[in-house]
């Protein structure tokens, strides 16, 4: 049981850091980053559960907390032209 | 199954890393950073690094993209077409490769416990540290206790790195206000919400961190991180009203006079540097005690250095 | 006697239900991750992962959650929980506002229609700057 | 099928070594100066790996004791590996302050670019930039 939920969340973790490597778009990466993040969380917590150990869940908490923050400083920068929007990241529809 | 999780992560690793190093958009680079961060703390949880692993997402996928936005917002975003061919540094880098490959043949092979690294000085720290000290985390006690010398230096190496940035970032301040994300109701609301919750998980790793992962570095950077979070979300002027520039200044140095002088005491009853027996009667309590304190300094100094060093890149705007 | 068998039940009962829990928490992350990887667009990729983060992580953590029983390690689970709950969307939202601001729109169905066939985005690859 | 198994037994140090040279050949190849302090960054990680790799023992468990286990993994270079990550930042942190201050100066942060500029006017100190 918790086997089969690691391997779902490894295999999610695959796909989200494709999209990542992929893009096209700079939000794409910004999004599969953040999902890193979260895949990250609860691989944490189930790798926990599957070895036996599972009481490190404040590092989940950590993990959150600056997901977060990173998050939100890349897209302040990105919104408040603080940073450049560049155009050969628009992706197909340029 | 350790290993397979480990290799899948790994592979993940340098797929980004390989994504990393062709990409040209620095801004795209900063954000593979962050999830090469992650990964790289996953990594470390399959290898058993607790400590490791929550300092690494903390500072890599923290701390380390932030110092990387407030970079790039003042040179630009773009890199260059390199001009000439890169086949020097490819021909360099692969040799090197080589030759690092052929020097593993002699490494320990994964996992195993009979390998000098494993056998030498570790068996005695696992040992020893609950009769010693009484801290379940043998982490805590070597970084606070075993070794705290090297943690001293490293301190006062980061103090310096702080003090460096100021000097080279300083007496630039913005005139107008910064823009703060003032429609954006969403923000500011669940901001409001989660920032205490950070600094009390803060102190709560600080101070937990003889029976769990976490200590000074980690509650640190988790501190500096909620003032940061502020700072983005209502504007760098108000994030100062809270927690001033000198104030984080001043603070620099306090952390690592604190850890210095947590050692000194026990000179004043005769005993040797960082001799933390001379703080209580009961020498695990003192050796507690000690932790704690020479851990506050870490927090302190590690605090005030990522938001000196967060400040001094925000005001360095044009 | 009778008592000791009504516990086994119950107890199995716990572990056919966290277990039912957290593979389906399992399904939904699963179909999160293909949709991020599936879908055209940055605003119903966004959709796909909000799959992950409410229903895939909630299902997960409530099986892990029933499977802790109540103990400190349940009351963790449910701050990340919980912190899920209010971080995720924001993170969520912060993404769309960015992404609309800096003058991407949401692709529409006629858009689509008028794509030749290659309707997905072509090889992404072509905006990555190899260096030679 | 012998190397296949020496592979595997080595992966972490052949991964090691391939961020190691990806950070090496980011460092001498690129003439951005904030992707070299990443491919620094990068390198810096590869050295973080390549000391917990071999701390860690199968069928152990993370050094924070407890009675109901046996093996723990090497808490030794845990603690180096903390306190350097966090030196790390520090010091990428600086140079990324010199960098910004180079751009101040020159107001470029490409290697080419600057070198061209002080070959052009070598008698200009360019250093004393604070008139902006």
């Amino acid at each position: 049981m918790y086997t089969f939920a690691t391997i779902a969340i490894i295999a999610a973790l695959t796909l989200a850091v494709t999209r990542a490597v992929r893009g096209p778009t700079i939000f794409d990466r910004i999004l599969a980053g953040n999902t890193v993040g979260t895949l990250a969380i609860l691989l944490l917590i189930a790798i926990g559960f599957l070895f036996g150990r599972p009481e490190w869940l404040d590092i989940a908490l950590t993990y959150a907390f600056l997901n977060l923050i990173a998050t939100l400083t890349i897209l302040k920068y990105v919104r408040y032209d603080d940073l450049e929007y560049d155009s050969s990241e628009k992706g197909p529809k340029s | 199954m350790e290993a397979y999780i480990n290799m899948v992560l790994l592979t993940l690793l340098a797929i980004v890393t390989l994504t990393i190093v062709r990409q040209r958009n620095l801004f795209s680079v900063v954000v593979l950073f962050g999830v090469y961060s992650f990964l790289m703390a996953s990594v470390m949880i399959v290898l058993d690094a607790v400590d490791v692993a929550l300092t690494e997402a903390a500072v890599g996928a923290g701390i380390s993209t932030v110092v990387l936005i407030g970079t790039l917002h003042i040179t630009g975003s773009e890199e260059m077409r390199p001009s000439r061919l890169a086949l020097l540094p490819i021909v360099t880098a692969a040799a090197t490769g080589a030759i690092l490959i052929w020097g593993t043949y002699d490494l320990p092979e994964f996992g195993k416990a009979d390998v000098p690294i494993n056998t030498h000085v570790a068996p005695f720290y696992l040992e020893q540290s609950i009769p010693l000290m009484g801290v379940p985390n043998v982490v805590t006690t070597i970084l606070a206790n075993f070794r705290s010398f090297d943690t001293l230096g490293e301190t006062t190496v980061i103090f310096t790195a702080g003090l460096g940035i100021m000097l080279l970032l300083r007496h630039k301040s913005r005139k107008e206000a910064s823009k703060i994300l003032k429609k954006d109701v969403v923000f500011r609301v669940i901001i409001k919400l989660i920032i205490p919750f950070i600094m009390l998980f803060a102190f709560y790793v600080h101070f937990h961190g003889d029976y769990s992962p976490g200590g000074g570095f980690q509650a640190g950077v988790m501190l500096a991180g909620a003032v940061i979070l502020y700072s983005i979300i209502f504007g760098a002027h108000e994030a100062q009203r809270v927690v001033p520039q000198s104030v984080a200044a001043f603070m620099i140095p306090l952390g690592v006079l604190i850890y210095a002088a947590t050692g000194a005491i026990s000179f004043i009853y005769g005993q040797n540097y960082m001799d933390y027996t001379a703080l209580a009667s009961y020498p695990k309590d003192a050796h507690h005690l000690g932790i704690i304190l020479i851990e506050l300094g870490v927090l302190i100094t590690v605090a005030s250095t990522m938001l000196s060093i967060f400040y001094a890149f925000v005001e360095r705007r044009h | 006697m009778s008592q000791a068998s009504s516990l086994d039940l119950l107890y199995l009962m716990i572990d056919v239900l966290s277990g039912a829990m957290i593979l389906a928490g399992s399904f939904f992350i699963i179909v999160g991750a293909i949709g991020l990887i599936r879908m055209p667009d940055v605003f119903t990729r966004m959709h796909a992962v909000s799959v992950i983060e409410t229903i895939g992580a909630g299902l997960l953590l409530s099986g892990l959650m029933i499977q802790a029983g109540p103990t400190l390690l349940a009351l963790k689970l449910f701050f990340v929980f919980v912190l899920f709950f209010f971080t995720a969307p924001v993170a969520t939202h912060a993404v769309a506002q960015a992404a609309l601001s800096a003058g991407e729109t949401p692709q529409l169905s006629e858009d689509r229609r008028s794509k030749t066939a290659a309707a997905t985005p072509v090889n992404s690859n072509d905006n990555e700057g190899a260096d030679d | 099928m012998d190397i296949l198994e020496r592979i595997a037994l080595h992966y972490n140090y052949v991964i090691m070594i391939f961020l190691m040279i990806s950070g090496l050949y980011i460092v001498i190849a690129k003439g951005n100066m904030v992707k070299k302090l990443v491919g620094l960054s990068l390198f810096q990680t590869s050295v973080y790996l390549l000391y917990i790799s071999p701390a860690k023992i199968i069928g152990g468990t993370a050094p924070i004791l407890d009675e109901k286990y046996k093996i723990y993994s090497n808490p030794l270079p845990h603690v180096l590996m903390l306190t350097a990550i966090v030196v790390g930042v520090a010091t990428i942190a600086l140079g990324l302050a010199l960098v910004a201050r180079i751009h101040e100066a020159y107001g470029t942060i490409e290697e080419d670019a600057i070198l061209e500029n002080d070959t052009k006017n070598p008698d200009q100190d360019n250093v004393s930039g604070e008139d902006q």
